[in-house]
């Protein structure tokens, strides 16, 4: 989590995390993340309640935009945290997804 | 031994839209089997690396990623490898569609 | 969307009753993410690989298996099915006909070819990804299953006789759970197999890769599994009451461009 | 189906024999003429075992079997408790999203009609054994199949008409 700046990151309503809000299975759950922060160099996948908090972390060079679509593993309804950083510093933004029951449970 | 892997290139409004399927069981510490996870993938556009990542077990099992680049051209060699915790790793390369 | 205002619409959205309408929106969206990025390929390229492989003691691949439009031809095979087969004197699904080729093709026994015909995620079973690569050549082509011979025609009549018959321990017959329009359980929703509007979709979307299990499954499987859920014993692959209960759903939903392999639950 | 079905785990070849009232109900899909259904629920009726005394017990118990949807199937071990699949079909608790819609839903039941005596027994005959109320009501027979015990049943009262349950908040 230091690593990606987590921590002391600023808000900021440039990084755009679209994913459902309610996951039907915990096993697979979308999300696609991106910024509009001038200079993203990073975009890192925080899942505040897993074990293994940093879900992943793409590091983007010249030429690639900074956008990820995947799909990550939730035990039970949490926040989704995205840290992008750019020009070494670091802006977040979360979401939650509430995580359900999905068919007879048998 | 590793699985087949797909994958997708195509051009749409000024960059390269790539999708790549991995067969991968993701396995987690909590599943009681051994761990056994994907931890990075390159994504090179000839031959040049464009991105990196670090990937945990908290990314589903037969990982799909969806990237995009920018600009690209029809033809381009687009090349995706990962490698796993165990030393195990698969690449495979399509041309932009 | 700020975390505050994303709280206050989700309180809206689980506590009011109003809002069941939203939860649907949302799982809707869920699932349309989901089959964006569907693993559901993967089975197909494996299903190829093992279409090819030589098998069984005569050393053979499947790829002269006559599927219904003679041997090796894929294209179209799975959307003109189930259908009668004279060599067998019987109505047939994907799978029960893949068993056949196993046994009359490779030499294999019965047995030993349905040791394991349903895997899991850490091992797909021979069956699921054949059932993968055979459907996906019919991607385009509408469903059309056999409905002229008499035997096709029994078997509709009894799959339809089926699909009431209650028993087990929890006196359930199919249209317990798919007999009435607009039921779920728990959040998924009821498909009333009766009806083509509702038979259509899954006649073009099955087999499927299954997000709850990261596995594919197949029809036989989804049989299996509802008389497992049922409470009942267990039926047999490719058993007559498994391709009849096949055999009514698809000609319920016949028509429909085939669109799979798809996703489900 | 003889031919087609074989026995599995604890699922034995006699669940695919039709009992009188599976029969009627095929037969009739689920619409049996009013006399004869008259008479088959009064003989279900006789097969509720009432316990005595009060029939309301533990919610929170009743919460755990309402949510668990196993028991009784091949893949299940014999011996462990049972749930009763509550959820699957009805809506409970109001806090619980993932609820089915085959049955009615649930929530506030106690809230609105009271908990007393007769209510109680009520509550515990429908879940002991649904098709002496409707015959051919697509809800398992819990009880009569064997599938929950006394005490579990007492507790899904409980979950429907404990004031203090969260069905009834």
């Amino acid at each position: 989590m230091k690593g990606i700046g987590a921590a002391n990151s600023a808000p900021s309503k440039e990084i755009v995390i679209d994913a459902p809000q309610i996951a039907e299975n915990g096993a697979v759950v979308p999300i696609e993340i991106s910024s509009n922060i001038p200079g993203t160099s990073s975009l890192a996948v925080v899942l505040e309640k897993n074990p293994f908090p940093l879900a992943a972390k793409f590091d983007f060079m010249e030429g690639a935009a900074p956008f990820v679509k995947l799909n990550v593993k939730m035990a039970e309804t949490a926040d989704v945290r995205v840290v992008a950083t750019a020009g070494g510093r670091h802006y977040s933004a979360t979401r939650e997804i509430k995580v359900t029951i999905g068919g007879c449970g048998g | 031994m590793a699985g087949p892997m797909k994958m997708r290139a195509t051009l749409a409004g000024g960059y390269t839209e790539v999708r790549v399927l991995m067969t991968h069981p993701m396995t987690t510490a909590q599943s009681g089997q051994p761990l056994h996870f994907i931890q990075n993938i390159t994504v090179k556009l000839n031959g040049k690396a464009l991105i990196e990542a670090e990937v945990s077990q908290a990314v589903s099992r037969n990982p799909v990623f969806s990237f995009r680049l920018k600009g690209g051209a029809k033809g381009d060699k687009i090349e995706v490898t990962w490698l796993d915790n165990k030393g195990e790793s698969n690449k495979i390369e399509t041309a932009v569609a | 969307m700020n975390r505050a205002l994303a709280r206050i619409l989700l309180s809206l959205a689980f506590c009011a009753p109003a809002a069941a309408q939203d939860v649907k929106k949302e799982i809707e969206r869920y699932r349309q993410m989901v089959s964006e990025g569907s693993p559901a390929e993967l089975f197909e390229l494996e299903g190829e690989a093992l279409w090819k492989k030589p098998q069984g003691p005569r050393q053979a691949s499947l790829e002269k298996c006559d599927l219904g439009l003679g041997p090796g031809v894929l294209k179209g095979a799975y959307a003109a099915l189930p259908r009668y087969f004279k060599d067998a004197d019987r109505v047939m699904d994907l799978e029960t006909r893949l068993l056949h080729c196993m046994t009359t093709l490779q030499g294999r026994s019965r047995e030993e070819a349905t040791q394991r015909v349903f895997g899991n995620a850490d091992r797909p079973s021979e069956m699921e990804s054949l059932s993968a690569y055979v459907a996906a050549q019919s991607r385009g082509m509408k469903m059309a299953p056999g409905e002229s011979h008499p035997k096709e025609k029994a078997a509709y009549e009894l799959g339809r006789a089926l699909y009431f018959q209650r028993a087990g321990s929890w006196d359930f017959a199919c249209t317990s759970c798919h007999g009435e329009e607009g039921k779920r359980i728990r959040l998924q929703e009821l498909p009333v197999l009766l009806k083509p509007e509702n038979a259509r979709s899954v006649a073009a979307s099955w087999p499927a890769y299954r997000i709850s299990t990261s596995g594919f499954v197949t029809m036989q499987w989804r049989m299996n599994n509802c008389y497992q859920q049922m409470r009942m014993p267990e039926p047999a692959f490719g058993s007559d009451t498994t391709v009849a209960l096949i055999h009514f759903i698809t000609v319920t939903g016949k028509g429909e461009t085939y669109q799979g392999p798809g996703n489900k639950r | 189906m003889q031919r087609d079905f074989h026995a599995r785990g604890q699922a034995g070849m006699e669940r695919v024999v039709q009992d009188g009232i599976q029969r009627v109900c095929t037969e009739t899909h689920n619409q049996p003429p009013a006399e004869l259904a008259r008479r088959l629920e009064a003989d279900q009726m006789k097969t509720i075992a009432f316990p005595q005394a009060s029939l309301i017990g533990d919610w929170k118990s009743g919460e755990r079997i309402a949510q668990n949807g196993r028991g009784m199937q091949w893949t299940d071990a014999p011996g462990t408790p049972n749930g009763g699949s509550c959820y699957n079909c009805h809506q409970l608790s109001p806090k619980e999203i993932s609820y089915g819609t085959i049955g009615p839903s649930l929530a506030g039941f106690g809230a609105k009609r009271g908990s007393g005596p007769e209510l109680q027994r009520y509550v515990y005959g429908k879940i002991y054994n649904a098709k002496a109320y409707n015959l051919c009501s697509q809800m398992p027979r819990l009880g009569y199949s064997g599938t929950l015990t006394e005490q579990q049943i007492k507790d899904l009262v409980g979950l429907l008409l404990d004031p203090a349950s969260p069905v009834n908040q």
